[in-house]
């Protein structure tokens, strides 16, 4: 395990994507302490701004523990291995990831997880804007891969989302799942406003009854069979899944029909 | 050999290879699961004329289904690839998508797949929906109860069919209750099935026929009542036989099953000798002995 | 009283920025709360008087306006006093959430926010 | 009787109506003739209220040379780790073109005025695409015309009377042929002259832009955003009906709660209507080029506003390189503030940081920015004392003239000052 | 200067393989030279720099292209260099990368093929921007009102003072024609579907709009010939449409011939035509799914008509960004795909329609497509009147012109590719039992000496005394042509090293290039002008700022 810590407070951005299980693993120390990374827009040795020591533990882990809240690109495109966060982290963590882990105790910034293909990122804290999503002008978001999230978390989460799973204990800004083509998106706390704007396919499910758009139409309260096998999925995160949930019934609304159409959002109406 | 009294004839069963489904099917409540499995698994006693042999092979508790709802595992055997594919559509498609509130799983690792819910997705007319959970892809396919949800793929593998035992008695009562009580034990296997009626054949079969049509006719050298006329394998005493064909995932579980089975039918009274069904080993590459199925235990 | 708070241009404020933005116009043209009368009548006030309007990000003093908006909102004109009340949070998205904001609205005694107060809480 | 410049291109709003006509007479517009309000006053005082060149000494702004000032602001830049470059929207194309290069020389964030008007018109298209037209192609064809969430009538003064309401075109003649719309949360001098007003709840366009796609799909929707369900059935109906319609928005779109998602749904309402008749949409873009600044910047760099350098190559993120963001975060540590005032526009919780880096401001007129700043350097005005390339709102390039002389080097000289003197040390 | 011992390929002076030296001296190629830098090109092929006819690089479309495709720049961003400037590349490349990757492979002249007259000034902004390559511009007109107008009233001296001006207005270099009418009735929502459909409230034929501007291009005696991407472009079976316009112009002229007899007919005052992008109207069949190659019966039309020349608008399997000013196709591509759709009208003269694309050698579509622009390339016999385009970035990026280069020499480079593509395009198309192989001197005609000839670039495109010393030297490997096409070892641009092994050494800034025929604006034109345009007359000319460095080429 390679543990790194700031040796000082940061006051620019730093654009840190070699800080990656898929860079470290086959580096040196020595190596590892001269890896670039930007500073504001001055290129320096990783060494010269964290502190960097070996830990106990798997060669494909790397912690971080401090600050670094103005860290971003930590985890970019990784395929394996294990990053775990003490602290708050900066953008654009576990951006394009497609394999490994990534834990956060601390909260995380805006496009967390953002076009990731697979892997895992739990995050105990506030996650920021667009986690999951897709960045500007890009035809898919999230395509693969889940995100856990034990807090709350900001607008546009998912937006652009095909494949995978978010799931969110706490609260939801507004457009959760916006021109969603596909995946699922879970929300335990409170979904914000017009979830699901503009989706052509895909499955919001909420255990609070949100406000919906003028163009999601309620259809029917069923048993969709696909949510307890879904629940049952997560259960190993530790989400609060309450058996209620797991037998209950869901009013189904479809959605959204200014678009396709043929997206869903599920609203837990109690056993 | 003796077991509890009972002659075990030093013969061996003949089985061999085919390949195997194995589906789970959940609903709200295990009632509507098994009229799903046992639909699925209707007519499927053997690959001759119903295609597949298939047959229920465990009840599965909620908590240990994907889903959480009572679940019926059934096993499904075919002797190829693509007819056991063609079976599986049909009887996925026909019989557990047309039964209220039921989900079928795959639940079986096998180097082979079928795409079935990717097939049965167009009933769904543009509507269905496909969800990833856990690496693994399913279908909602929109119906009037509901949906039904149905996996992408589902996995097939080589496995074993033919496994069998004779049991020989004084009257059809006895054998008949020894036959039911075997078929009670072998439940308690996982990865077996006992495809014919109540898990139990009484028209065994051999090769060939004096009628060119036909390639399997009736096992005459059990027939009771040709004893005089042909050349019989019933000994003294004996009047009835039935047989309990066993199909596995491999090797182990049909011996197992053979085992237990052989065990619990010896126990019943006026049972004279257990046999098995063999054709020289000419017919399937395993071979199982039943004194070597018997003293493994011992 | 709670009100719906747009902020926006106007001719007025278009010409008195080419004016000066240290003239005395554009103080007289933008520091201003357009206020429907029916809320005026509420809250109290009359044409020309001060209004105190605080929002999550800020509070200022500015001269009340009638009419020009619906019942329910107010409108300031975009510039420094408007400033004062918008959100710099941009949510990933660049801007700023400069309409649509709730604002408790108040008549007050206080005078009105001069630029040099703005430029104070500027720190400049 | 002085010099009359005909046809002048007007240097206020993105309309740029270039039949202005300026009477200059001993180097001073006194005249203007077709020119609207802010115009007028723009060319009238141009000689008003002018910056200084000042440096900031023991806190107090000081007068120095202009050699100092940009002496001065290239020492800045060069001493930044993380600089912003921002505003580019009131100054001519080759001005931005050296703005760009000094934000990729200096390796900073170069962010245009349009991050705050029109930049989440500019997300929303690059997600979905948009349908426009150039103004002309109104004036000729459009016989559906909607104003949605602006107000030319104080904002765009001769939009209606050039392009959009009233001129005779090849195939409308007139306002007689025209069916004006007015959508927007308030009444005003814009409603007036509209046939149809449609009262919107403040914060609920994109409800009513989603129900609208809707209709035209065919579905049925109830009353949405305050608006009568009749209504929206009415206005779908006129949108499918005409032969050539167009949407102009403004900020009561890109700035109200939805922002770029607002957007989405109008380019997408438009695009879906081009199943049934010709339609199109175009921002009513603010600053007279704010549109050149977005096109400048695209042909350089890939992207039309919140750039940055620091990788050596542009990298886009509006949301994260986007000025007010860089500000409230605080993560800038030096800015150039060219042709905009942040200081005027900007949330106070992202102009508190301006005040306290070292800000460069480039400004002809004392700006608000210019008050906060560490230097000032104070430059021609473009379209009037110096003359270069704008972009209308639709993309049609016209050219500035250069009226009268100016007392202060052009934006462009400015910027080739600190760039030489940037490179030379 | 002296480029010494290369192998010299240069077709306009018959050159062919040719070891020889070749003296430069102040921009120029000269009889002879004393001194000056020497570049040893020893075992190096020496050609003209290449000449792009037909590339969509700058102006309001291409501009569109970048603003709506941030996801496509960030997978291939260019960093700054202590020469060069950054960027970004990928199918919409910035101008500065347009420039470089340009000269990286050897090109030095690059016309933009498309520019709306009102956006003129926007595209000759951005010329100035395009470093290291010589530029021109192509103006629209087959959807102008005031073409349509004139066309109408059957007035062809209004048109050719309207046409004469306007080419001088825009600095423009020749005239261009997109879906010519089609244009107009998009603005509608509509389009027209053969030659002879009636443009609305004009009354007039694509047919007569063809006619009608191939005439007056040569009574201008303008240096290049009309350039026509036709109608129906995109569509199944359009080919009947290429055969009927090409049809439509000049006299039949019979039997194939050399390039010498090409020569002459060029040179005469026949009307020409010039078919852009050949390969997206060459299509058979009657919808995707019956799709094939009409290219045979295609290359027999330009086999007999000498005074049809094309390019190809070849497809590369990867990622494009389609967009030209054939709005209504646009519209349609849109609709067949899905994706994000920009659309862009202008007043009086024309529209333009874009939309993001990815050619897939999986696709039967694509395949086919693939297919017809190699197989026209190989199938027309006189390569004088071919040119090597992608039709950037339509049918994909320039920068893969080596990989087209490729398949053209090289029957197992193009057999390489057909293993991978959708199987049942195979037998759509004769690609798979053509044999013929271009020469390096045949490559050199389709790259560098045609194109320039076509546009009436006499100083460009051979390597004889007086031209231009725009000269690309490659390392030439048979068994990786690809490769030695796509970075020269040196470009000498003006004279001046500026590429060298495979980098750029020097930014250099090239001029673009002008016609200036007769012409003048009538005064009833002028009022028209005034009614329906929302710019003034006076501030519609491009100003003479916008040209820093231009050259005009006399008309002939």
């Amino acid at each position: 395990m390679i543990i790194l810590r700031p040796k000082v407070r940061f006051k620019v951005p730093i654009e840190a994507e070699c800080i990656s299980p898929d860079v470290f693993s086959d580096k040196s120390m020595d190596e590892i302490r001269k890896l670039e990374i930007l500073y504001g827009n001055k290129r320096k040795p990783l060494g010269e701004l964290f502190e960097i020591e070996e830990g106990q533990g798997d060669g494909e882990t790397i912690k971080m523990e401090g600050d670094m809240s103005r860290v971003k690109h930590v985890g970019a495109q990784m395929s394996k291995g294990r990053i775990e966060i003490e602290g708050d982290i900066g953008m654009h963590l576990g951006r394009e990831m497609s394999g490994g882990e990534i834990l956060v105790r601390g909260n995380a910034g805006d496009w967390l997880g953002a076009e990731m293909k697979g892997g895992l990122i739990t995050v105990h804290g506030r996650v920021g804007n667009l986690a999951g999503a897709g960045y500007r002008g890009s035809k898919v978001g999230m395509k693969g891969g889940t995100i856990i999230v034990n807090g709350d978390a900001g607008r546009e989460v998912g937006e652009l989302m095909r494949r995978g799973v978010i799931a969110v204990t706490g609260s939801l800004g507004e457009f959760t799942g916006a021109l969603m083509t596909g995946g699922t998106i879970v929300c335990f706390g409170k979904l914000g406003g017009r979830a699901g704007a503009g989706m052509e396919r895909g499955t919001i499910l909420s255990f609070d009854r949100p406000s919906f758009l003028p163009t999601f139409k309620r259809s029917c309260v069923y048993r969709p069979t696909f949510v307890p096998l879904l629940l049952n999925s997560l259960r190993k995160y530790g989400l609060p899944i309450k058996r209620e949930y797991l037998e209950g019934s869901y009013e189904r609304y479809d959605g959204d029909i200014a678009s396709l159409g043929r997206g869903e959002i599920l609203v837990w109406v109690g056993s | 050999m003796q077991v509890n009294g009972v002659e075990i004839e030093d013969t061996f069963a003949e089985a061999f290879d085919m390949i195997a489904a194995k589906l789970l099917i959940t609903a709200r409540d295990e009632k509507w699961a098994l009229h799903a499995a046992s639909t699925a698994t209707g007519f499927a006693t053997s690959v001759i004329a119903c295609g597949v042999e298939a047959g229920i092979e465990s009840l599965v508790e909620p908590d240990r289904t994907p889903d959480g709802r009572p679940g019926v595992n059934i096993l499904i055997f075919g002797m190829s690839e693509k007819g056991l594919s063609d079976q599986l559509m049909r009887r996925v498609g026909q019989c557990i998508m047309t039964c209220p509130t039921t989900a079928c799983f795959n639940n079986l690792d096998g180097e082979k797949t079928v795409k079935i819910g990717g097939k049965l997705r167009f009933f769904g007319d543009g509507f269905q929906l496909s969800k990833r959970v856990d690496g693994r892809r399913f279908w909602r396919i929109p119906v009037m109860e509901g949906e039904f949800l149905v996996e992408e793929e589902f996995r097939m593998r080589k496995a074993i069919g033919g496994g069998n035992f004779l049991i020989l008695g004084e009257n059809v009562d006895c054998v008949l209750r020894a036959a039911e009580r075997a078929v009670e034990a072998i439940r308690g296997v996982e990865n077996v099935i006992t495809p014919f009626p109540g898990g139990v054949v009484r028209s065994g079969s051999k090769v060939g026929s004096k009628y060119k049509f036909l390639s399997a006719s009736t096992n005459t050298e059990y027939c009771p009542t040709l004893r005089p006329l042909v050349k019989t394998r019933i000994p003294e005493g004996v009047n009835s036989v039935l047989e309990i064909v066993i199909n596995g995932l491999d090797e182990k579980s049909v011996s197992d099953a053979m085992r237990v089975g052989i065990e619990s039918a010896c126990s019943v009274e006026g049972i004279k000798m257990i046999s098995a069904g063999n054709y020289g080993g000419k017919l399937g590459k395993y071979l199982f002995h039943l004194h070597k199925i018997l003293g493994e235990k011992r | 009283m709670r009100l719906l708070l747009n902020t926006g241009r106007t001719v007025d404020q278009g010409v008195s920025m080419e004016r000066g933005k240290t003239s005395s116009e554009y103080f007289e043209k933008v520091a201003v709360a357009f206020i429907h009368p029916d809320d005026m009548k509420e809250l109290g006030i009359d044409e020309g008087d001060a209004v105190r309007i605080e929002t999550d990000f800020g509070s200022t003093v500015l001269k009340c306006v009638k009419g020009g908006t619906e019942k329910g909102t107010i409108f300031v004109p975009m510039g420094p006093w408007a400033n004062v009340l918008t959100g710099p949070n941009t949510e990933g998205s660049g801007m700023p959430s400069l309409k649509g904001l709730t604002a408790e609205i108040s008549g007050t005694k206080e005078k009105v926010t001069t630029l040099d107060d703005i430029l104070r809480m500027l720190g400049g | 009787m002085g010099e009359v410049y005909k046809n002048v291109v007007c240097p206020f709003c993105g309309c740029l109506c270039d039949d202005l006509e300026v009477v200059v007479e001993n180097g001073k517009v006194v005249s203007t003739k077709n020119a609207c309000p802010i115009s007028k006053t723009k060319f009238l005082d141009h000689s008003k209220d002018r910056a200084k060149p000042q440096v900031r000494k023991d806190g107090k702004l000081i007068e120095v040379s202009m050699e100092e000032a940009i002496n001065k602001a290239a020492q800045i830049l060069k001493e930044s780790e993380f600089p912003l470059i921002y505003g580019l929207s009131s100054t001519e194309s080759d001005a931005q073109r050296l703005a760009v290069e000094l934000a990729e020389f200096i390796g900073g964030s170069i962010d245009s005025t349009a991050s705050t008007c029109h930049g989440p018109t500019i997300v929303a298209a690059q997600g979905c695409g948009a349908v426009k037209c150039t103004l002309g192609e109104v004036k000729n064809r459009a016989d559906l015309v909607i104003f949605w969430g602006c107000n030319p009538a104080e904002a765009h003064i001769r939009h209606s009377v050039r392009y959009s309401v009233t001129p005779q075109g090849m195939y409308v003649r007139g306002k007689k042929e025209r069916f004006i719309v007015h959508v927007d949360v308030r009444e005003t001098r814009t409603s007036r002259m509209a046939d149809m007003f449609v009262k919107v709840e403040p914060g609920k366009d994109y409800e009513l832009l989603s129900a609208l796609r809707a209709v035209i799909k065919g579905y049925e929707v109830g009353d949405v955003a305050g608006v009568p369900a009749e209504m929206i059935k009415q206005l779908a109906e006129r949108m499918k009906g005409c032969r050539f319609g167009i949407i102009f928005f403004g900020m009561g779109l890109t700035m109200s709660s939805g922002k770029h998602m607002n957007i989405d749904a109008a380019l997408r309402l438009v695009r879906d209507l081009n199943d049934h008749t010709k339609f199109t949409i175009t921002p009513m873009r603010g600053h007279f080029n704010v549109a050149g600044a977005g096109e400048v910047l695209t042909w350089i760099t890939g992207y039309p506003f919140a750039v940055n350098f620091s990788r050596g190559y542009p990298n886009y993120n509006p949301g994260e390189f986007s000025a007010v963001d860089l500000l409230f975060r605080g993560e800038c540590d030096a800015a150039l503030i060219l042709a905009s005032d942040p200081v005027a526009h900007f949330p106070i919780g992202a102009s508190q940081h301006l005040a306290k880096i070292p800000t460069v401001v480039i400004d002809p007129k004392v700006s608000l920015t210019s008050l906060i700043a560490e230097v000032v350097i104070p430059c021609a005005i473009a379209g009037i004392e110096s003359e270069g390339t704008a972009y209308r709102m639709d993309g049609v390039p016209l050219r500035l003239r250069k009226v009268v002389d100016s007392p202060y080097p052009t934006d462009r000289e400015i910027l080739e000052g600190i760039l030489r003197r940037m490179k030379g040390c | 200067m002296l480029i010494k011992n290369g192998l010299v390929y240069d077709p306009l002076n018959g050159i062919e393989g040719e070891k020889m030296d070749i003296f430069v001296k102040d921009g120029k190629i000269v009889e002879s030279g004393d001194g000056g830098e020497t570049i040893d090109a020893s075992g190096f092929v020496v050609l003209p720099g290449g000449v792009d006819i037909h590339s969509h690089v700058v102006g309001s479309k291409v501009n569109l292209g970048r603003l709506m495709r941030p996801e496509d720049h960030r997978k291939d961003p260019v960093p700054k260099t202590e020469i060069t400037r950054s960027g970004v590349g990928y199918t919409v490349p910035t101008t500065y990368i347009t420039g470089y990757r340009y000269a990286l492979m050897g090109y030095t002249t690059v016309m933009e093929a498309a520019v709306p007259p009102l956006g003129a000034r926007h595209a000759h902004e951005e010329l100035n921007d395009i470093p290291m390559v010589d530029k021109g511009a192509f103006i629209l007109m087959g959807s102008n009102h005031f073409v349509m107008k004139y066309v109408a009233e059957g007035d062809l001296e209004k048109l050719k003072n309207f046409v004469g001006w306007l080419l001088k207005a825009t600095k423009g270099y020749a005239i261009k024609l997109v879906n010519p009418g089609g244009v107009e009735n998009w603005k509608w929502g509509r389009n027209v579907n053969s030659l002879d459909d009636k443009v609305e409230n004009y009354g007039v034929t694509p047919r007569e709009i063809v006619r009608s501007l191939a005439k007056v291009n040569e009574e201008l005696g303008l240096p290049h010939s009309i350039h026509v991407h036709c109608n129906n472009l995109g569509s199944p079976g359009n080919s009947s449409t290429l055969i009927e316009t090409v049809g439509s112009i000049g006299a039949e002229m019979g039997g194939p011939g050399s390039g010498e007899s090409t020569n002459e007919t060029l040179k005469g005052t026949a009307e020409r035509i010039h078919i852009t992008h050949i390969q997206f109207n060459s299509y058979g069949g009657e919808d995707w799914a019956t799709i094939s190659s009409a290219a045979e019966e295609v290359a027999k039309t330009l086999n007999k008509k000498k005074n049809a020349t094309c390019d190809l608008g070849q497809v590369i399997f990867d990622d494009a960004t389609t967009m030209t000013a054939d709005g209504p196709w646009q519209h349609k591509l849109y609709k067949l795909t899905g994706n994000k759709w920009y659309n862009s009208d202008v007043e009086m003269e024309v529209g333009a329609g874009i939309v993001p694309y990815t050619f897939k050698p999986k696709s039967l579509v694509n395949a086919v497509q693939w297919m017809i622009g190699l197989e026209v390339a190989l199938l027309v016999e006189d390569p004088w009147r071919v040119v090597l385009t992608t039709d950037h970035p339509n049918g994909g990026p320039f920068y893969h012109y080596p990989k087209v280069i490729a398949w053209l020499m090289s029957k197992k480079a193009r057999e390489e590719t057909l293993g991978k593509i959708h199987k049942s395009a195979l037998s759509r198309s004769t690609l798979p039992s053509i044999e013929r192989e271009y020469s390096l001197y045949e490559m050199a005609i389709v790259t560098r000496a045609g194109p320039a000839k076509l546009l009436g670039l006499k100083n460009k495109g051979h390597l004889g005394v007086g031209a231009d010393a725009d000269i690309a030297i490659y390392e030439f490997k048979e068994n990786d042509i690809e490769g030695s096409f796509s970075r020269a070892k040196y470009v000498i641009k003006d004279g001046e090293v500026v590429v060298k092994d495979g980098r750029i050494v020097k930014e250099h800034w090239g001029r673009t290039f002008l016609v200036n025929p007769k012409g003048e604006l009538m005064d009833e034109m002028k009022e028209e002008f005034s009614k329906y345009y929302t710019v003034s007359l006076d501030n519609y000319p491009v100003q003479p700022e916008y040209l820093p460095r231009c050259e005009v080429v006399p008309c002939r």
